[in-house]
Formats: C-alpha cells, sequence, structure tokens
C-alpha cells in the first residue's frame, strides 16, 4: 500500500493529540480525590430498617435470585410479625434494586458507599444490625426521592470541561 | 491457493474437544469444596529482628508498587476494570498500567466477570502460570459467588472454588473506585508480609546436632 | 481486490490457537486457526467459555425479575437489550408505553449506540495495533456517556433500567441540561476523532480493502447492524420496522459499498453522528407525563408467542418468548447479533495474515456475553 | 413492517404448490411438516415475488409432547417477514432437515439448538455441540433437564 498523501493524515492526528497536552486531565486521584457520585446510586450494600419492616417478605420473593433469607416470628402480645433474621449476602447480591422498588413500606434502601471490600468471603454476609442504617452506611436515594435531595449534586465530566471552555 | 487438506494432522477437531470435555469434567470434579482465603497472615504477630523486618518492607514496597496484571477478563466487570485503567480513574498511579497478555509476567490476577466451568481449567492454568508471589482480587458477584448465574448449569459459584482469594469485591460490577480501594487493601495486605525467613527457621550448617 | 492471495513458497499448514484469553479477542472467544506460513487458511471458532445458560434461567425467573439477566447479554449495550426485552413482553402482554418513557427509552438507547460505537472504535483500533491511546480518547467519551445512566439509574454498567410497561423512574430534573452539554461535546469530539483517523495512512493500509464481506454472502448469513450497512445492504430496523417512536425522527441510514475493515469503521462514525441528530431532536420534544403505565409486579401474559426486535447497536437483536399464562416465561429465545454476526468471520479471513485476522475480527465488534449467553 | 405481500397470498401460493406440506397457518406464521420444510424454504428464498433471503434467526421450543423448531425469513426487498415452524414429535432422537445449504448464517443456530435442545438437524456439516463441551449430561434447554 502505497503513502497517497504522503503522511498528512499522521501528522493532522499528531496535532489533535498534541492538543491535550494543554488540557485539563479528566483523572480524578482517587483516594484522595474523590467524585460526588450518582444521588441514585446503587451502592454495594443494602440498608434496612428495622422499625419500618413488617416482615412481609416481598423483598424476598421480588429478589431474582433470593439472596435475602428472612425469619419471622409472632409476636401474640402486639399482634404483629416481628422479624428475627434479616440476611443479605452483600456477595451474591447484585444491586439490580428490585426488592428496594418492591418494598410497600420504604423500609429498604441502597446503599451510598462502595468501599466494601473484605479480605474473607464469610465478611460479605450481613444480618440484622449490620444492616442498619449508620453515618458509615448512608442510604442513596434509589427510589427514595426525598433522601436524593438530601445528597450533593454528582460530579459529571461533561460539566467540568465545557464549564473550563467558558472561563477562557 | 492450494493446500492439501487430507493431511492428517497429530490431533483432529474432534479429538482436542473430547481431551477438553475430558479435562473441564476432571477440574469440575476435583472442586467441589472452595479453597481456603489465605488469611493466616491477619492474626499474625510481627516480633522479628530490625534487620529482617526492613529488607522485608523494602522487598514489599517494591512488590505492592507494581503490581502487573493477568489478563482474566471474561466478562461485564473488564469494563469497570477497563474504566479504572482508563483516563478517568487511571490506575497506572499504583504503578499498575501493564496488563500483562502472558501471565508469566504478572503477579496480580483480577477475576473480572463470570467463570464458566468451561473455561475453569483455563483459569487455573493462568493461576499455576505466574510466578509466585501472585495474588487473586475476585471482582463482582460473579467472581464471589456466581451471583445472578449462580443457579446455572455451567457456572462455577465463586472462583474460590478454582484458585485461592485475597480480597473480595462486591458488585456488580464493582465501581471503579471499589476496585481501586480493593487493590489499596491489596497492597496493605502484601507490605504485611513476610518475605526473609526467620534465621532460626533456615537450615544451620554450623549447629548440625542440635538442628 | 481478491480475497485470496498467491503463494510463491508452499509450506506445510499447521494449527494455531488463539484464546480463549488473549488480549485481541474481545472476551474469551477461541479460534483454532490453520495456518500455512503466516497466511490463514481455514478457522474454527470454539464457543462457550462465558455460556451462562441465560436462556434457562429466564424459565425460573418472573417477567420482571429478568430484566437484570438482560444486562449482562451484550454488556457494552445494555440499556438495548433491556429494550429489546421489554418491547417482547410488551407485545405479549398488550401493554401501551406512556410517551413520556417512549421518549426516554429513545434517549437511553441513542446514547448507548454512542457509548457502544466508542468502544467498538476504539478496541477496533487498539487491535490494528495502536495499543490503548485510541482506547483511552474513546473512553473518556464513554464516561461521560456513562455519568448520565449513572446518574439515571445508578450504576456504571449494568442499569436494569426499563420495566415492563415503561421506565423505573423518571429522569432527574438536571439530566436534560447534562444531555444539552453532553451532545454538544460529542460533537466536537466526533470532528476531533476524523480528523485524527479519518486519513491516518497507517490505518488506512491496515483497513482498507482488508476482510471483504460481499454484499451477498452478508444477506446470507444473515448479518445485521454496522457491518451489514458497510456491506451496502441498507437495512436497520428503526426504519424498516418502526418500533417505539423512531417514525417520529429525522435520520439518515449510513452505508458504504466496499465491506472492509475501513467500511466498518466509517458507517460507526456516521452512526454517531446520526444519533446526535436523532438526540437533539428527542430532547427539544420530551413531554411531560407518568413514565410507567400501569403493571403489576408479577405481570402473567396471555399465552403465546411475541418476537420483538430492535435496532441495537450491534444489529438486529430479537426476544422470542412463549408464554404459558404464568409468570415467568416458557421459553425465551434471545437472537444473538454477536453469534450471527461471526458466521461470516470464516470467509472473510481466508487468506489474510495473522494480523489481518485480529483487525477483521476486532472490525466486527462482538460481545462474548451475546454470542454465548 | 409494510405489508407487500399478504400471508394468505403466501398460504395460497405455497398450498397450491406444496399440497398437503402444511399442516397449520396462523397470521404470520406457518407450520410445515418437517419432511418438506427445505423444499417450502427454498421456494420461499428463490421464487420470484417472494424473495425471502434473510433468515433472521432460529430457535426451538420444547413443549413436552413435541419440538418446534421456528425460522424467521425475511424479504428485503419487499420488507416483509414469515415464520415458519416445523415439529419433530419424538422424544428420543428428534430429528429436522438442516437449512445451511440455503442459509449459512443457519449453521451457529443450528449447532446451539442441536447442543442445548438435542434437535438433530439432517445434513448439517458439521454437527456438534457448540456451548457446552463433549460428554455434558443431557441437554440443558429441555423441560425436564435437572442438573
Amino acid at each position: 500500500m502505497k503513502f497517497e498523501r504522503y503522511g498528512i493524515g499522521i501528522i493532522k492526528g499528531m496535532a489533535v493529540t498534541i492538543k491535550h497536552l494543554l488540557r485539563h486531565p479528566t483523572v480524578t486521584q482517587f483516594p484522595d480525590q474523590r467524585l460526588n457520585i450518582s444521588r441514585r446510586s446503587r451502592g454495594n450494600e443494602l440498608i434496612w430498617s428495622r422499625e419500618k419492616c413488617t416482615g412481609c417478605a416481598t423483598c424476598a420473593k421480588t429478589c431474582p435470585q433470593g439472596a435475602i433469607e428472612i425469619v419471622t416470628s409472632t409476636n401474640m402480645a402486639e399482634n404483629k410479625y416481628e422479624v428475627e433474621t434479616y440476611r443479605v449476602d452483600t456477595g451474591y447480591c447484585i444491586q439490580c434494586g428490585l426488592c428496594v422498588e418492591a418494598c410497600p413500606y420504604d423500609a429498604l434502601f441502597m446503599g451510598y458507599s462502595y468501599e466494601r471490600a473484605k479480605y474473607r468471603r464469610a465478611e460479605l454476609v450481613q444480618s440484622n444490625d449490620e444492616l442498619l442504617e449508620s453515618p458509615s452506611r448512608p442510604a442513596s436515594g434509589y427510589f427514595h426521592p426525598e433522601i436524593a435531595e438530601t445528597l450533593p449534586k454528582q460530579t459529571l465530566l461533561v460539566e467540568k470541561i465545557v464549564e473550563k471552555r467558558k472561563k477562557k | 491457493m492450494e493446500i492439501s487438506s487430507d493431511k492428517d494432522y497429530i490431533y483432529t477437531s474432534s479429538e482436542l474437544d473430547y481431551q477438553e470435555g475430558q479435562l473441564i469434567e476432571e477440574v469440575k470434579a476435583s472442586s467441589r469444596e472452595s479453597i481456603q482465603d489465605p488469611d493466616a497472615w491477619l492474626d499474625e504477630e510481627l516480633k522479628r529482628n530490625i534487620l529482617l523486618t526492613s529488607v522485608d518492607w523494602v522487598l514489599d514496597w517494591a512488590r505492592r508498587s507494581s503490581l502487573w496484571t493477568a489478563i482474566c477478563f471474561p466478562a461485564c466487570c473488564a469494563f469497570e476494570f477497563i474504566a479504572a485503567e482508563g483516563p478517568r480513574f487511571d490506575m497506572s498511579r499504583f504503578g499498575m498500567e501493564i496488563l500483562r497478555a502472558s501471565p508469566r509476567q504478572a503477579d496480580l490476577m483480577i477475576t473480572a466477570g463470570t467463570l464458566t466451568w468451561k473455561m475453569a481449567p483455563n483459569v487455573r492454568r493462568i493461576y499455576n502460570q505466574m510466578p509466585d508471589p501472585k495474588w487473586v482480587i475476585a471482582m463482582g458477584a460473579c467472581g464471589i459467588s456466581g451471583g445472578i448465574f449462580r443457579s446455572s448449569y455451567n457456572v462455577v459459584p465463586g472462583y474460590n472454588k478454582i484458585v485461592p482469594v485475597d480480597v473480595y469485591v462486591p458488585g456488580c460490577p464493582p465501581r471503579p473506585e471499589a476496585l481501586i480501594y480493593a487493590v489499596q487493601m491489596l497492597q496493605k495486605k502484601i507490605a504485611k508480609a513476610k518475605v526473609v525467613p526467620d534465621l532460626s527457621e533456615l537450615p544451620n550448617p554450623l549447629r548440625k546436632g542440635k538442628k | 481486490m481478491t480475497t485470496t492471495r498467491e503463494l510463491t513458497l508452499k509450506t506445510e499448514p499447521f494449527v494455531l490457537n488463539i484464546g480463549p484469553v488473549h488480549p485481541s479477542t474481545h472476551g474469551v472467544y477461541r479460534m483454532r486457526c490453520t495456518l500455512d506460513g503466516e497466511v490463514v487458511v481455514d478457522i474454527e471458532p470454539v464457543f462457550g467459555y462465558l455460556h451462562r445458560g441465560i436462556e434457562k434461567l429466564a424459565e425460573e425467573r418472573t417477567y420482571t425479575g429478568f430484566i437484570p439477566l438482560t444486562d449482562r447479554l451484550d454488556y457494552i449495550s445494555p440499556m438495548s437489550n433491556n429494550l429489546g426485552y421489554c418491547m417482547a413482553v410488551e407485545k405479549l402482554a398488550g401493554i401501551k408505553v406512556p410517551e413520556r418513557a417512549e421518549y426516554i427509552r429513545v434517549i437511553m438507547a441513542e446514547l448507548q449506540r454512542l457509548a457502544n460505537h466508542c468502544i467498538a472504535v476504539g478496541s477496533m483500533l487498539n487491535d490494528a495495533g495502536a495499543y490503548f491511546t485510541p482506547f483511552m480518547y474513546t473512553f473518556r467519551e464513554r464516561e461521560r456517556i456513562v455519568d448520565l445512566f449513572d446518574m439515571v439509574c445508578g450504576q456504571r454498567l449494568t442499569y436494569n433500567y426499563m420495566r415492563i410497561g415503561g421506565v423505573s423512574q423518571d429522569i432527574p430534573g438536571e439530566f436534560l441540561p447534562a444531555l444539552h452539554k453532553l451532545v454538544d461535546r460529542l460533537t466536537i469530539f466526533i470532528e476531533e476523532y476524523e480528523n485524527l483517523l479519518k486519513l491516518n495512512e497507517i490505518l488506512l493500509a491496515r483497513a482498507k480493502g482488508v476482510g471483504i464481506l460481499e454484499k451477498d454472502t452478508a444477506i446470507n448469513c444473515g448479518i445485521s447492524g454496522p457491518v451489514a450497512r458497510a456491506s451496502g445492504i441498507k437495512w436497520d430496523i428503526r426504519r424498516n420496522d418502526p418500533y417505539s417512536i423512531y417514525d417520529r425522527f429525522e435520520f439518515d441510514i449510513p452505508t458504504c459499498e466496499n465491506g472492509d475493515c475501513y467500511d466498518r469503521y466509517r458507517v460507526r462514525i456516521e452512526e454517531m453522528r446520526q444519533s446526535l441528530r436523532i438526540l437533539q431532536q428527542a430532547m427539544k420534544q420530551v413531554p411531560k407525563g407518568p413514565v410507567k403505565a400501569d403493571v403489576p409486579h408479577l405481570i402473567r401474559p396471555p399465552a403465546g408467542e411475541a418476537y420483538a426486535h430492535i435496532e441495537a447497536p450491534k444489529g438486529e437483536l430479537g426476544y422470542y418468548i412463549v408464554s404459558d399464562n404464568s409468570i415467568a416465561p416458557y421459553r425465551c429465545h434471545i437472537r444473538p447479533t454477536s453469534l450471527i454476526n461471526l458466521a461470516a468471520l470464516r470467509q472473510m479471513v481466508k487468506g489474510w495474515k495473522v494480523a489481518d485476522l485480529i483487525i477483521i475480527f476486532g472490525s466486527i465488534d462482538i460481545t462474548m456475553g451475546e454470542v454465548d449467553r | 413492517m409494510t405489508v407487500a405481500i399478504s400471508a394468505k397470498e403466501i398460504i395460497s401460493q405455497l398450498n397450491t404448490k406444496f399440497p398437503g406440506a402444511i399442516e397449520e397457518a396462523g397470521a404470520d406464521s406457518v407450520l410445515v411438516k418437517s419432511d418438506s420444510l427445505l423444499a417450502v424454504a427454498e421456494y420461499l428464498k428463490t421464487a420470484e415475488g417472494f424473495k425471502f433471503e434473510y433468515l433472521n434467526y432460529i430457535t426451538a421450543v420444547d413443549y413436552y409432547s413435541y419440538f418446534e423448531v421456528v425460522y424467521q425469513i425475511t424479504s428485503l426487498e419487499s420488507n416483509r417477514s414469515v415464520v415458519l415452524k416445523a415439529r419433530s414429535y419424538t422424544r428420543d432422537n428428534p430429528t429436522v432437515p438442516s437449512v445451511t445449504g440455503l442459509w449459512q448464517g443457519a449453521d451457529f443456530q443450528e449447532r446451539e439448538i442441536y447442543d442445548l435442545m438435542g434437535i438433530t438437524f439432517e445434513g448439517h456439516p458439521n454437527l456438534k455441540r457448540i456451548f457446552l463441551w463433549d460428554g455434558f449430561p443431557g441437554y440443558p434447554l429441555r423441560k425436564d433437564f435437572n442438573q
């Protein structure tokens, strides 16, 4: 194959590459600099509210893979169900969010954080109190718009670049 | 182009298929139990000579700051891994920019994707070909437990049936940040490793009688 | 240009195994190549390294519970997979989708096409030998698109956004302004990209005239999508069998004549432009209203069968669902775009060198998740 | 799709051309006897005015008492598609003629059905398992498959 344009195409390409030297980098220096992730983020955990949960097990029925295990017993004194065990294997959960959508009592939330790596397989199983909301386990606004409003605005790569250009 | 097609090869393709089937059945039969997590170091207390610990520290520092990844990307998580390697999260900040196509030049296996029984012998072979010391990060639900496909007839329920796993990253797939966090966890783990053996454990030629 | 080359020196053919773990096979694809020197005589593809039995799993999931599985079919374009499946079930059950949801679906499907073609172009050039550099450029643009998906549904790769009868949630208020900015940005990006590579002599030498797919072969093999359009087949389901609301938008169907790797690259770039045109029209017209029809969670479609197909980024993606009036599909067959597009690979690579085999393979743009299912 | 040829027209033409070959005719689908499937498919592919040149997909469904193989073919000229069906009533070794000679794209799909459903396609050049390995017990997509 002969070079028809004697390298003009390559020079044009180089010009594009050189322009990139002068641009603002897109890199996030992750551990030091964090992105605001989506308000509806489906983080790697599930948050359960013990007060609101009635033990109807709709979530367990909706879960496409049966990752939720729920054991209830009847409390005769107060005439209601009581949840004895609520267990989710986060190593098995795929964060599809169908359980949160299905919950009729708004007792389930997707987690907002994502740093959930563990050294041992058994530590990935969470049950009862480990599933409750706490400062280290905030809930996300997936299917809960009232929570989404309180969360910080998502960092968008496209906005960053466009705003930079306007300043020039 | 004329090439005689009646030439006898050493193996015909049906023979190769048969052999592969045998190998898969073998691996399937031998990996019913999951391999235990290599977590002995978690409870270990370090009481060592200062000289040895500093040699250890240097070696561990070298090891943990240049983790090279072997390519083993069967499925979806591969794209989150590439995103982590890519322009926005840029894992080369941790000395990980090189993806090694040859496992012999790699020391970290990030198992990004579902493992099927047909693929299992290949993954075990990749792992065996990697030189020691080597680490494995099980990325995503499929890597940890088979995830959404666990009830399928052809899916291995977790990489820990085939290879020992050091760090488990939940998510389907985990965000690139979650993966980077896991890599940092692995680096912490490597930092604790004892590389130089204790003198008392070494065979000492001077103290033959006492052993 | 002929697809076979004269050999001056005849050597003994030998078998080379490429894959299943190989940087250029886009997943776990394996080829047993019979080579004569460096020339490919024959290839025998071996599949199944990612066969997860999704069609079987569909029979044990509910209709809604199967949507997360469709994400993992063609994991580069999950939104299109969601759309195709939901359309099939809607056809089966006779559900009407609200107007606003239709617009959101079209916007998502077109964004997904952009994201997919970013990866397709990047990885093809990656296979051509430009190690990771073009991938970095295209991935940066893909990150911008993925950001918007993340905003809408909270995941970066497996969206699980469409539902039977609409979409799961309404788009947030900041979505449309961000989409405006994204469309502006992507217009610049495509121009820039054309400058970078359209006339690049190295790309021309590697891709022009390589791996020609004749029109007749393409039709006979059932090839669809950009690969078929590069061979001169003017066939796009968005036009020929308009689904959703695609009949309201103006767009062209780009076609090329030669059917070589370069044409496939050109068609993809041109399709990205057309997607941007659709987006520009769609985002101005989004009406107000509900985003989901009133559909019960456990839907029981009447007994029968339905086939719905969409123009996914890789070609015709179809779902053939048989229902027996229970909460789970009786049989769910997925028309695998990538598997059928691979049918012509053997003819395309015969007579080319091993290095060309890799770029021809890359130019078809397959995903193993969809090939093996 | 824009309907240039109506389904009735196709069916009446097929009935005159192949008397007795059609078992059932639906709105868009034609159930053909499996021994005359090849002839019907070839006629639909080549006959002037039809030209169903494009094979969309092949799939098979297990209905316990019979297996149904479904072919969807499309005419790119007249923008019209038709579903052909053929049944095999035996469970032990169901057989259907292969259409690889007509449509090359049927190759992998027929192998897939053979692999997962256990239907043999007579005349297929390379009928062997495609996704699962040699020696995998059973055919997973059959309804009576258990692991």
